[in-house]
């Protein structure tokens, strides 16, 4: 594999007095996917945070495209191409789901081209049907699959290259989880986009993923290919 | 001269009082509703715009100066609004209770550097002799009736400022950025929004409005280093029966406490037509609690 | 050092709303310290001024006097503008047996042994500018007041002599202090349609009220008003040119003839600015500060009581305010001016009381029966 | 002192959220320094003590209020207003002869004394007055808003224009309420000759001790059941609800005792400053008082104490000096302390004494921290 | 995880009726678009049923109308045979009916152990908050609880520092130490992982008998295991009732909800 599009060097963060994070070292290839799991409490989010410039880095480094980009805040780091589905779905309540969606168009500015003026791309409701029935209702009444079809939906209007995922599947139907889960892989596989998500469900994240990293108490205890362990083989260092 | 002219007249005066309570509480209603920022120095803004208005006619003497002192004042205190926003307001997010506090103190300190620059006595800004004349009803039921133009003058201004608002808000992409900062600034910030930016440029805009304000107001009231503060707490009752930031409650709420104090005062004086204001507001929250208009969320602490 | 001096207070607001109008006052009596030490001071003592905040809070100025007189050692105390402040301080005075030097005009109906009223007293300047106005031929009149103690009874005495003299009251209204909205007010006046206006509007609220009747069609031009609380200061402070042609009734102006005047003026102006304007609380609390060295060397004594009595005992003192004594209710004898606003901010004196008028502290149609009781 | 504290469970961290004052240790002796003040200093001095131990108990209600439950009011002043007016109202009765009327009364044209004057002729209606008529309006005014679950800067503006419209209509009534000039030349209360030492120093030592009682009570209070729902409260109003609390009476008692401890501030203050008038209860007092308790700390009660007497002396040593600078001062205090110290003074205690120097400092002054 | 002990504690009152709770043809109405339509239910005490139904069937709001938060537009709630459609939140809490709520609802400035503290306290009127002292009994409970959350050692962090699957915990505990005769807990294991799952399970099935509980969730590993009746809701109607099973089997059911008849196991 080239270049890799994400790396972390010895990332470190912490919440006021209280570090979470310590020395995690990570990379993650272009047009990859790679699961993060860990149990509750572990660090998962955080990590993810960390990454889109919510947490501040409190030790290390950590580059996207080759450029190091530690020091940016969220909103550049989402303008450079990273876009974030957050756990908790993070919906703007009092904004439609039009508004939604063109909020995330935001990370577009300083890309050029007429993207931003354009609106929300089509293939988004190709991903997700029902988001274009419910285009004109506030975020704050959907109920929470609708919300998180709307997350997902939000961060790929800014067209990313990476995309963040924490626990995309928490709280869906069982339909609507496998719709995720195939608009996650054709996300992957038709717009080439580069995949860190969160997940709890093994089998989901190895019939999704090429490569696993399982976090224990903030740090990276284990990183390997999912096509060359089982599943099985790994349970055991989640449910401890 | 009858009744009717007279109720005719406070109903008018209604009017003309709510353009002014719109103009002194679009500012804060902008900065309260969109950034859970409460600006006890919103008053000292409209002060700002009475001196910059006294600065321009300086310069610019003759009818048009005051024309040209609505922009001069627009500027002026958006440019001190930016200065506040990024030394106070930005370490102050959501925490709406310390905002009132610190900006209280900012309003203290503004106030005295008035005074140091312009002396305690205030200056002299007066409304140029094409709006200092009155429209008087000749004959029929409303015989006696007079409208001073000064007023219409201020009620077209209000409008313009609540068109120009609300076209901005809703018809461009700053309203709908403005508002997903509002609701999560995380989440904003993490689809892309240059929150920092969307911040100042909504605080300058509500400072801007008060500073534009502050040249209407002084057509018809003093400009002292304290002018601000009679105009501030009304105004702030205008936020709080209007409903959370929401313009247009705003402007009903400006007219309703217009009409109203208008009103009353046909039977009472204007002491106690306050005091009645006040109960009045505690009684339509009784029916009403969320104000004029109403916002509605599922989330848990809405 | 301080064997040669002698301390007295100086208590006004420097902070609050009165500020910009006391903070005049500290300096005319600062002033006149200065001219007595200069010329050799009292008693052949220096006087030390200790000048107090009263921060525009009665609570405060009565702590403030009580600090002066009970840790600070001054022998008396100049001071004070709002009745609010005075009263508060009155009984501070009266316990503590020290006298206190009032300047400002004020309602009357007090007369306490401990304080020297040198303000005009309700019939030496709202009583003559009724005389002016009814010699001038008015019959209806509208009387409008910040809602407060001196306008209202100040409108209380008005009323009964309006009714006396068997003349009209138009109406009568009261906005609140600073208030800024006039719009239900001057329809009522419209309505009413009065031949003159008595203003006891005080501060700011008279900018919103002049500029309001002149966009309402109504200037001074058109419908004269008699305000009582505006001076050279407030005059320019509003702009001449909006309230030029409306009266004013007082008993100092700064357009006054007389030696005495003129260098007062001067020397006010050499030490505050060539544009500093000079207004009547100004000069009573200046002539105050004479009035208490004359007092003192006539008692040959500093002890307020002895002071007291000479005070009421001084002969006419000739001062910029023209000739003036206490009476023995230690209020000031004094004369009546009424004057017109010109373009520059000066008054011209367009009328004066026949004499000095004695002060009155309790109107006798009013408050048939009451006297004060050092008179 | 702090007896209810050892009482609590170890299972309850019900100071949780309180920064704990100085402990018993170094109260001691405070308080037994403050009762030999009349010895100490001079009259004035005792008198202006005495005066700022009064608004103390205003800004330790505002604790329990602001600090502890989260609402803030901008209308202390009100209450401050009402218990001045109900012992001065007295006070001015007792002067009296049968059947005169107070002097404003008589120059305002009033010839009869208005029906709600007539029970302040008690020294006990006054009394109670001071306590009932701000707890009364307290409660009422806050049941209306909170139970229409109207609360933060709602709540907070609309108390800032109660204390607007309370100080014009005291003023507006002159007749009956000394208008502007407000009420003073009070000479007795209770047969106590006011202005004598005797009658200094008595009303000083019952100053203080209601600064001690009311400390201990509301520190007992915090420390309970009551202390910790109405932080709950404050972190989430609806998520307490669901757990089957009802939360406007915990907030309105909280807005009550606030409000009785500001009527006896007031009226304390009255009795020691001479004087009760509009001046004290308006928007700016009002405001002002705010700021004694976020220089002390809002949520500590002797912080309180602290930033009370701390701004009310710079503002009495202050503002007559430097009267510019002193609205400057003021000003960069509110700035300052909100955005660089909100835990106020008591905070830069507690932070002094988590670190090095300060734990050392603190275990040579008050022995081993338990 | 010792949940008997925590299930000892709680006591409830000897039924008088086997009924508990019946929703009878609730309707809510929000401007025109009806997240429940005419929707009825029943519950008797100490049974255990689950409820479920695509993203947006009106779950949430039922449990909303339930206990007051959202207020039925034609209908009634009846609880213990009194209406309790109208009462304020407060009062149908009191009566005895918790609610978890789908995104975590702790008080963040309160330590763990206060957040169950205040959850435990039987006597909910505000007087009764001055009296001294905890009851023992009430004592006991919380340390029992804490013990069966997990969160033992983070008793006196503040709540809001808590990561996401552990504030999942405390509300269920919290939920747990109110002792009410009828729990309603909307989706507890989302963001838990299978072992925490399990746990969940167990606990709730121990909690049945002494109160009745309605769980909403998505997870069908996880129905599995709680083996209760489930009903299944649709655009805020009743679609079916059955056992798990059956349901499963269900073509309907698969239809609006399961998707491509496969059960939707990710489990290890
Ligand atoms: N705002 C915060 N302040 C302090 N500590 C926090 C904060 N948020 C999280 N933590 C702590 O950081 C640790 C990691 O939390 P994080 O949310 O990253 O875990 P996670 O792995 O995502 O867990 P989950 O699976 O439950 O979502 C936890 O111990 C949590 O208590
Ligand atoms: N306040 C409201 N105003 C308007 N519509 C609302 C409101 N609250 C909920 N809705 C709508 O009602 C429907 C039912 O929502 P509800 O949250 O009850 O679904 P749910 O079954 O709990 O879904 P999920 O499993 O995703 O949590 C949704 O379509 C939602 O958009
Ligand atoms: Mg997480
Ligand atoms: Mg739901």
């Amino acid at each position: 594999m080239s270049e890799p599009l994400l790396t972390l060097t010895g990332a470190a963060t912490s919440y006021g007095q209280s570090q979470v994070l310590w020395d995690i070292d990570m990379a993650v290839p272009a047009g990859g996917a790679v699961a993060l799991i860990g149990r509750n409490g572990v660090g998962k989010t955080t990590l993810l945070k960390t990454i889109i410039g919510a947490q501040r880095l409190t030790a290390g480094r950590m580059t996207f495209q080759g450029r190091d980009v530690s020091a940016l805040g969220p909103h550049q780091r989402a303008r450079a191409g990273i876009g974030y589905v957050p756990q908790g779905r993070h919906i703007f309540p009092h904004l439609t789901v039009r508004e939604n969606l063109e909020t995330g168009l935001s990370a577009l500015a300083g890309r050029g081209g007429g993207a931003m003026k354009a609106g929300v791309p089509d293939h988004i409701f190709d991903l997700f049907p029902k988001l274009a029935q419910i285009i004109n209702r506030k975020g704050g009444v959907l109920s929470g699959g609708e919300q998180q079809q709307l997350a997902i939906g939000r961060a790929l209007a800014g067209q990313p290259s990476l995309l963040l995922l924490d626990e995309p599947t928490e709280g869906i139907q069982p339909s609507v989880v496998q719709q995720i889960e195939d608009a996650l892989r054709r996300i992957r596989a038709d717009l080439g986009v580069t995949v860190l998500i969160v997940e709890q469900y093994l089998d989901f994240a190895w019939s999704f993923a090429d490569s696993y990293r399982v976090m224990q108490r903030g740090r990276i205890i284990r990183a390997g290919s999912t096509r060359e362990e089982t599943a099985a083989e790994v349970a055991h260092l989640v449910n401890i | 001269m009858g009744e009717w002219p007279l109720i005719a007249g406070q109903i008018f005066n209604g009017f003309s009082v709510a353009s002014l309570y719109v103009l002194a509480a679009l500012g804060l209603a902008l900065s309260f509703g969109l950034m859970r920022v409460i600006n006890m120095a919103h008053g000292e803004m409209l002060m700002l715009g009475g001196y910059l208005a006294y600065l321009t006619l300086q310069v610019v003497p003759g009818p048009l100066g005051i024309l040209a002192a609505m922009p001069v004042a627009f500027l002026g205190a958006a440019a001190v609004g930016a200065v506040l926003e990024t030394t106070l307001i930005k370490r102050l997010s959501a925490r709406p209770l310390d905002t009132l506090l610190a900006t209280w103190g900012v309003s203290l300190i503004l106030q005295q550097a008035a005074r140091n620059i312009f002396g305690a006595i205030g200056v002299d800004v007066r409304a140029p002799q094409w709006l200092n004349h009155a429209y008087t009803v000749q004959s029929g039921l409303l015989e006696g009736l007079t409208i001073p133009a000064t007023r219409l003058f201020i009620l077209a201004v209000a409008f313009a400022v609540m068109g120009a608002l609300s076209l901005l808000l809703a018809r461009t992409r700053i309203g709908l950025l403005v508002r997903a900062v509002n609701q999560d600034r995380g989440m904003a910030a993490a689809a892309g929004i240059n929150v920092r930016a969307v911040d100042l440029s909504v605080f300058c805009l509500g400072t801007g409005i008060a500073g534009l304000a502050g040249v209407v107001l002084a057509l018809l009231g003093p400009v002292t280093p304290n002018v601000g503060q009679s105009y501030v707490v009304p105004a702030f009752l205008v936020v709080v029966l209007g409903g959370l930031g929401s313009l247009k409650g705003t402007a009903i709420a400006s007219l309703i406490v217009g009409l109203f104090s208008a009103l009353v005062q046909i039977l009472v004086d204007v002491s106690l037509a306050q005091v009645l204001l006040l109960l009045f507001v505690i009684g339509f929250i009784q029916f009403r609690p969320q104000g004029v208009v109403a916002v509605r969320s599922r989330a848990l602490d809405a | 050092w301080a064997a040669d001096t002698v301390k007295v207070g100086v208590l006004q607001s420097l902070t609050g709303t009165m500020a910009i109008s006391e903070v005049t006052v500290k300096n005319a009596e600062i002033l006149a310290i200065e001219e007595i030490n200069a010329s050799g001071g009292v008693l052949g003592k220096k006087i030390e001024p200790v000048v107090e905040d009263g921060a525009s809070d009665p609570a405060i100025f009565a702590q403030k006097a009580t600090k002066l007189v009970q840790d600070g050692g001054v022998v008396t105390v100049f001071g004070g503008w709002t009745s609010a402040s005075r009263k508060a301080m009155l009984p501070v005075f009266q316990k503590l047996k020290s006298l206190l030097w009032y300047p400002v005009q004020f309602e009357g109906n007090e007369c306490s042994p401990n304080i020297m009223y040198s303000g005009a007293q309700p019939n030496q300047q709202i009583l003559p500018a009724l005389t002016w106005a009814v010699e001038k031929g008015y019959k209806s009149y509208f009387l409008i007041g910040s809602d407060y103690v001196f306008p209202r009874t100040a409108n209380l005495i008005l009323k009964k002599h309006i009714d006396a003299d068997k003349l009209k009251v138009a109406g009568e209204e009261y906005v609140p202090l600073g208030g800024t909205d006039f719009s239900a007010v001057i329809a009522k006046v419209q309505a009413a349609k009065p031949d003159i206006i008595f203003s006891t509007l005080n501060g700011d609220s008279n900018v919103s009220f002049f500029k309001q009747m002149a966009a309402a069609g109504l200037p001074s031009a058109k419908l004269p008003v008699m305000s009582f609380s505006i001076g050279e200061q407030e005059a320019v402070a509003m702009g001449p040119s909006l309230v030029e042609g409306s009266y004013a009734a007082w008993n100092y102006f700064q357009s006054l003839d007389g030696a005495a005047n003129k260098k007062f003026v001067a020397a006010y102006q050499a030490k505050f600015g060539a544009g500093a304007a000079v207004t009547d609380p100004m000069v009573h609390g200046y002539v105050d500060v004479y009035a208490w060295k004359a007092a003192v060397e006539k008692a040959g004594s500093f002890d307020p009581e002895k002071v007291r009595a000479a005070a009421v005992a001084l002969d006419y003192l000739d001062t910029a305010m023209g000739k003036v004594k206490f009476a023995a209710n230690q209020s000031l004898v004094q004369t009546g001016y009424i004057g017109q606003l010109d373009p520059t901010g000066q008054f011209k004196i367009i009328w004066q009381s026949k004499g000095t008028i004695d002060p009155d502290p309790y109107d006798p149609l009013v408050f048939p029966g009451k006297k004060c009781p050092a008179s | 002192m702090d007896m209810s504290m050892r009482k609590e469970t170890p299972l309850s961290g019900g100071l949780a959220g309180v920064t704990l004052g100085r402990p018993m240790a170094l109260t001691l002796p405070v308080v037994v320094l403050a009762a030999l003040a009349p010895w100490l200093v001079s009259a004035y001095e005792l008198n202006l003590l005495a005066r700022f131990l009064a608004m103390a108990l205003l800004a330790m209600g505002l604790v329990l209020v602001w600090g502890q439950g989260g609402v803030l009011s901008l209308g202390q002043g009100v209450f401050f207003g009402l218990g001045g007016y109900a012992i001065a109202m007295h006070m001015k009765l007792a002067a009296l002869a049968d059947g005169d009327l107070p002097d404003f009364m008589v120059w305002s044209g009033l010839d009869a004394l208005p029906w709600w004057w007539v029970p302040f002729k008690s020294p006990l209606v006054a009394i109670l007055g001071v306590v009932l008529v701000p707890g009364a309006l307290a409660a009422l005014f806050s049941w209306a808003v909170f139970r229409r679950r109207v609360g933060g800067v709602y709540f907070a503006l609309i108390t800032q224009a109660l204390a607007l419209a309370f100080a014009t209509l005291l003023i507006s009534q002159q007749p009956s309420t000394g208008g502007f000039n407000g009420l003073t030349d009070f000479q007795t209360v209770m047969g106590l000759e006011l202005g004598t030492p005797a009658a200094a120093h008595g009303l000083y030592w019952l100053t203080l001790a209601l600064v001690v009682g009311v400390f201990v009570a509301l520190r007992a209070l915090m420390a309970s059941r009551y202390g910790l729902l109405l932080r709950a409260i404050r972190d989430g109003e609806n998520r307490i609800r669901f757990l089957g609390y009802d939360p406007t009476p915990f907030k309105v008692v909280a807005f009550t005792i606030g409000a009785v401890l500001a009527g006896l501030a007031g009226a304390l203050f009255t009795l020691h400053a001479g004087v009760v008038s509009p001046a004290l209860v308006g928007v700016v007092p009002s405001i002002e008082m705010v700021i004694w308790v976020a220089v002390g700390g809002r949520n500590s009660l002797a912080g309180a104490i602290a930033g009370t007497l701390a701004v009310n002396l710079a503002k009495d040593g202050v503002s007559s000096a430097f009267p510019d600078l002193w609205l400057y001062a003021l000003g960069l205090v509110f700035v300052l302390v909100v955005t660089l110290l909100p835990g106020g003074l008591a905070g830069l205690v507690a932070d002094a004494g988590a670190t090095g120097w300060g734990k050392r400092l603190k275990t040579l002054i008050i022995g081993e921290a338990k | 995880m010792s949940a008997q002990a925590t299930a000892s504690h709680i006591g409830t009152t000897a039924p008088a009726s086997n009924l508990l709770l019946a929703m009878d043809g609730v309707t809510v109405d929000f401007d025109g678009f009806k997240a429940l339509n005419g929707f009825s239910l029943t519950l008797d005490r100490g049974t255990l049923r689950v409820l479920i139904g695509p993203n947006g069937a009106g779950k949430s709001t039922l449990c909303d109308t339930i206990i007051g938060r959202v207020r039925a537009t034609s209908g009634r709630v009846i609880f213990k045979d009194q209406d309790i459609t109208h009462l304020p939140e407060h009062e149908i809490v009191r009566r005895g009916i918790c609610r978890k709520f789908q995104t975590p609802g702790v008080l963040p400035g309160l330590s763990v152990v206060d957040n169950l503290m205040i959850a435990a306290k039987r006597d909910r009127r505000w007087w009764s908050s001055f009296r001294h002292g905890v009851a023992a009994e009430e004592k006991a409970r919380v340390a029992d609880i804490l013990e069966t959350i997990g969160l033992a050692d983070r008793a006196a962090a503040p709540a809001g520092q808590l990561a996401h699957g552990e504030k999942q915990w405390l509300e269920i505990g919290m939920v747990v130490a109110t002792r009410a005769d009828l729990l309603l807990l909307d989706e507890p294991t989302a963001g838990m992982g299978p072992a925490e799952t399990s746990q969940t399970a167990t606990l709730i099935r121990r909690l049945v008998g002494q109160h009745t509980v309605l769980v909403i969730d998505h997870d069908m590993s996880f129905l599995e295991q709680l083996d209760a009746r489930v009903t299944v809701m649709h655009q805020g109607q009743f679609l079916k009732e059955g056992s798990v099973a059956a349901i499963r089997a269900d073509a309907d059911v698969a239809a609006v909800y399961l998707g491509r008849a496969k059960e939707n196991t990710h489990h290890v």
